[in-house]
């Protein structure tokens, strides 16, 4: 299978306020490059003297190695003034760029990764929820996701069932819509960038567009570091390093089904850079 | 006699895609033997395989989610549930 | 007492720990350290020149190393924490609070690199925290066959705190703990402490809480 | 794998090293394991591989007669079938969810496991006990040859055995054993001396 599909699609590869003329060496589905600013100072990501196309959005440069058909995706909400957004920064994982997001779209182990966090033991039923591929964009969606959470956020005082939607626009990105404890009736979005740099290991910048009047920038940076460092322990620990698409050697139930619509949507779409295609 | 938690439920599982793949089957009857379950009554077709089940209702959703994503060299469509008629 | 603190920082984390351990409360202010930088900003500057953390402010006492903010706090709040005046014992623990700067500086030198994108050789770091690592592996079965668990004295103290971040995170830097025996031992009883409090990378010990389950039963 | 290798003991851990209620990573030719003792003390192996989603089960916790996977709580019982899954705190799991429980022996102080049941027990060494485990960036060969062309040897002024397992090809798992009741300063000079076999070893390869 080739990896034609994946190179065709965005990627984040920096952040717009860490860019420079002198550049920095980066590595984008095993292929070397260099990310920073023109001689005009406008963005640019070079690949062996070959300019690469990119957009800026989300606070972060994007590129793709091949053609993209599609623009990036948007997230209109995070348009919002009110908003604060909130560049966390990177961090290098040894793990699938897709595991990292598959992690991503997961609820069941909040009680046993974001103890007291985002779940807790004697919380730990995960019900129901709905997951569809929406035609139009072709996005994988769970909706109706619902978990009891100790402290969901930075400013969240104590537990409250939260609610969460899942969005995978892209082979690896994910924007989580999650209950905006100031502001009911609106989402906090919560997004994992991924930046494939070999099948087995990839950098993460999360990115975040909240409504918090009260927390400060670097109260929320720390709080988005802390729950996703406390996953990158697992992240590099799980066996094979690469994300099954088949999934003969899991066990996978009801409380799995976002995993297993994106790993569906992946083998749909031959996005199986970072992916096993045969258990072993 | 034996009895049967009442949680139990006996369900025809119905799955549709391009299944003609000869590790398929093997491949679902594997699966379910993983959480316990025996498939019964089995047909198969290259578009669609459907069998029953007898099990705890949260294993045969598991069993469900499982075949959704299937092995690399079939595409499963859908899958779904439908009452079967009971066994006893 | 202030902190100037940074959630994945170890150096900070010991501080948090020894303070929780003590039930000492501390006031914590959040720093920007990646990716904004703030600890090399002219505010943190003019308090640590050095531009690190953590920097405990504590009225007029302002405090820059790690192992000096453990022994204060600790002579503040928590004597038995510290060596007594037995010379074995006085050695011993500054012994192993100068090992502390050697794990920080490979190992932690290791976890910037693979983790948070700094320069560095990494295979030099990663050689010098295995040798590190041998070194604390060898010296904690020694005291196991005198049938102690901690690095001083008949108790833990904040050898063990400025010693253990850095180890349990090892992983972070690419380095295996699987190979000791005597360490896993050893982290486990600093884990199991009262109060004891976990960082990203470093989990807390599901099974010392209430079994969900056992009512049950 | 060839079959008559998958019924051999391989030495694990030391006995001591593995708490009650703990569990520890190790590994045989066939992968890595994870080692474990319930709260009373049973010891038991299975494959460090949550049978849900691959997280290795030597992170876990060990409750009672239960090892626990530490991503999603999936518990496992002294069996190795499924007792427990928290999102679905209703459902009974079935056995046929499973972790793969491995033989598991101890002699001469030495955990001793196997990836199939071997006919006999792990050959005792009489009169000796572990010492203490040390992983050697060498190959089982060049320790052999280190200690004095054998793997019964002398550390420190003390007899030795030296058992040992291939992790990788260059990486070997050794468990020195001395004599049962050996002081603990002859034991300690035995460790030193180990470290010192190790480094002669290392610089040598």
């Amino acid at each position: 299978m080739s990896d034609q599909a994946m190179r065709d699609a965005w990627f984040p590869v920096g952040l717009l306020s860490g860019l420079t003329r002198a550049g920095t060496a980066s590595m984008l589905m095993g292929e070397d490059i260099t990310v920073g600013l023109d001689d005009t100072g406008a963005p640019s990501v070079d690949c062996g003297g070959r300019k690469l196309p990119t957009v800026e959005r989300f606070g972060h440069l994007w590129t793709s190695l091949g053609a993209p058909e599609k623009d990036l995706f948007t997230i209109p909400e995070a348009d919002h003034p009110e908003r604060t957004l909130v560049d966390v920064g990177v961090v290098r994982v040894k793990c699938s760029p897709l595991r990292a997001v598959e992690n991503f779209l997961d609820i069941a182990h909040f009680p046993f990764v974001h103890t007291d966090i985002l779940g807790e033991e004697d919380h730990p039923e995960v019900n129901n929820y709905k997951v569809e591929v929406r035609k139009d964009e072709d996005e994988v969606w769970a909706t109706k996701v619902e978990f009891y959470q100790p402290q969901a956020a930075a400013s969240a005082g104590g537990g409250i069932i939260t609610e969460y939607m899942y969005r995978v626009p892209a082979p690896t990105c994910s924007v989580l819509y999650k209950t905006c404890p100031p502001r009911p009736g609106e989402w906090d979005v919560i997004c994992l960038f991924v930046q494939p740099l070999t099948e087995e290991l990839c950098d993460v910048w999360p990115w975040m567009a909240l409504f918090d009047d009260t927390s400060t920038i670097t109260d929320l940076i720390h709080f988005q570091q802390l729950i996703f460092l406390q996953d990158r322990s697992i992240l590099e620990n799980q066996i094979p390093k690469k994300l099954p698409l088949d999934p003969a050697l899991e066990t996978p139930t009801r409380a799995d089904l976002t995993s297993v619509a994106y790993r569906r949507w992946l083998k749909r779409h031959d996005y199986t850079y970072g992916a096993q295609l045969v258990a072993e | 006699m034996t009895t049967t938690p009442l949680s139990n439920r006996r369900r025809r599982l119905t799955i549709q895609g391009n299944l003609a793949s000869p590790s398929f089957l093997p491949w679902v009857e594997r699966h379910s033997a993983r959480l316990g379950l025996f498939c019964e009554n089995l047909q198969a077709e290259e578009t669609q395989v459907s069998f029953e089940v007898e099990g705890q209702e949260e294993l045969i959703d598991a069993l469900e989610v499982g075949c959704l994503l299937g092995p690399i060299d079939v595409w499963v469509e859908s899958v779904e549930q439908h009452p079967a008629p009971s066994a006893s | 007492m202030i902190l100037y603190d940074y959630i994945l920082s170890p150096s900070c984390y010991k501080v948090r720990l020894l303070a929780s351990l003590l039930g000492v409360k501390l006031e914590l202010r959040a720093v920007d350290f990646h990716p904004g930088r703030e600890h090399k900003g002219d505010e943190l500057l003019a308090l640590n020149p050095a531009g690190s953390i953590p920097i405990l402010v504590d009225g007029e006492d302002v405090l820059t190393e790690s192992a000096a903010i453990l022994s204060y706090i600790a002579a503040k709040h928590g004597q038995n924490w510290l060596a007594t005046s037995d010379a074995g014992e006085v050695g011993a623990q500054q012994q192993w609070l100068s090992f502390s700067h050697r794990l920080t500086s490979a190992l932690g030198g290791a976890r910037l690199v693979e983790m948070l994108h700094f320069p560095g050789d990494l295979a030099a770091l990663q050689e010098a925290g295995i040798a590190a690592l041998r070194e604390l592996e060898a010296a904690l079965f020694a005291r196991r066959l005198t049938g102690q668990t901690f690095l001083v004295g008949d108790r833990i103290t904040i050898a063990d705190i400025a010693c253990f971040p850095y180890v349990a995170l090892a992983p972070d830097g690419s380095v295996s703990l699987d190979p000791y025996a005597s360490i896993r031992i050893w982290m486990r009883a600093i884990r199991a402490q009262p109060r004891f409090i976990e960082m990203p990378g470093i989990h807390r010990l599901h099974e010392l809480a209430p079994d969900p389950l056992a009512g049950d039963a | 794998m060839q079959a008559d290798e998958r019924t051999q003991w391989v030495p694990a851990a030391v006995s001591t090293d593995i708490l009650d209620g703990t569990v520890v990573p190790a590994a045989l030719p066939t992968g890595p394991i994870a080692v474990w003792r319930t709260a009373s003390g049973e010891l038991h192996a299975n494959g460090d591989r949550c049978p849900h989603r691959g997280m290795r089960l030597s992170h876990g916790f060990v409750r009672g007669n239960s090892l626990s996977c530490i991503y999603h709580g999936w518990r496992y019982g002294r069996d190795g079938g499924c007792e427990h899954i928290p999102a679905h705190p209703g459902l009974e799991p079935p056995k046929s969810i499973n972790c793969g429980p491995l033989p598991v022996a101890e002699a001469n102080g030495v955990v001793w496991v196997a990836a199939q049941a071997p006919e006999e027990a792990p050959a005792e060494i009489e009169g000796f006990e572990a010492l203490k485990s040390m992983l050697f960036c060498a190959t089982p060969a060049a320790i052999a040859e280190a200690a004095g062309g054998a793997l019964k040897t002398e550390l420190g002024g003390t007899p030795a055995h030296l058992v040992t397992a291939e992790r990788t090809p260059s990486e070997t798992f050794v468990v020195a054993l001395v004599p049962t009741g050996t002081d603990v300063a002859s034991k300690l000079a035995a460790a030193t001396a180990l470290e010192a076999l190790r480094r002669v070893t290392e610089s040598a390869t």
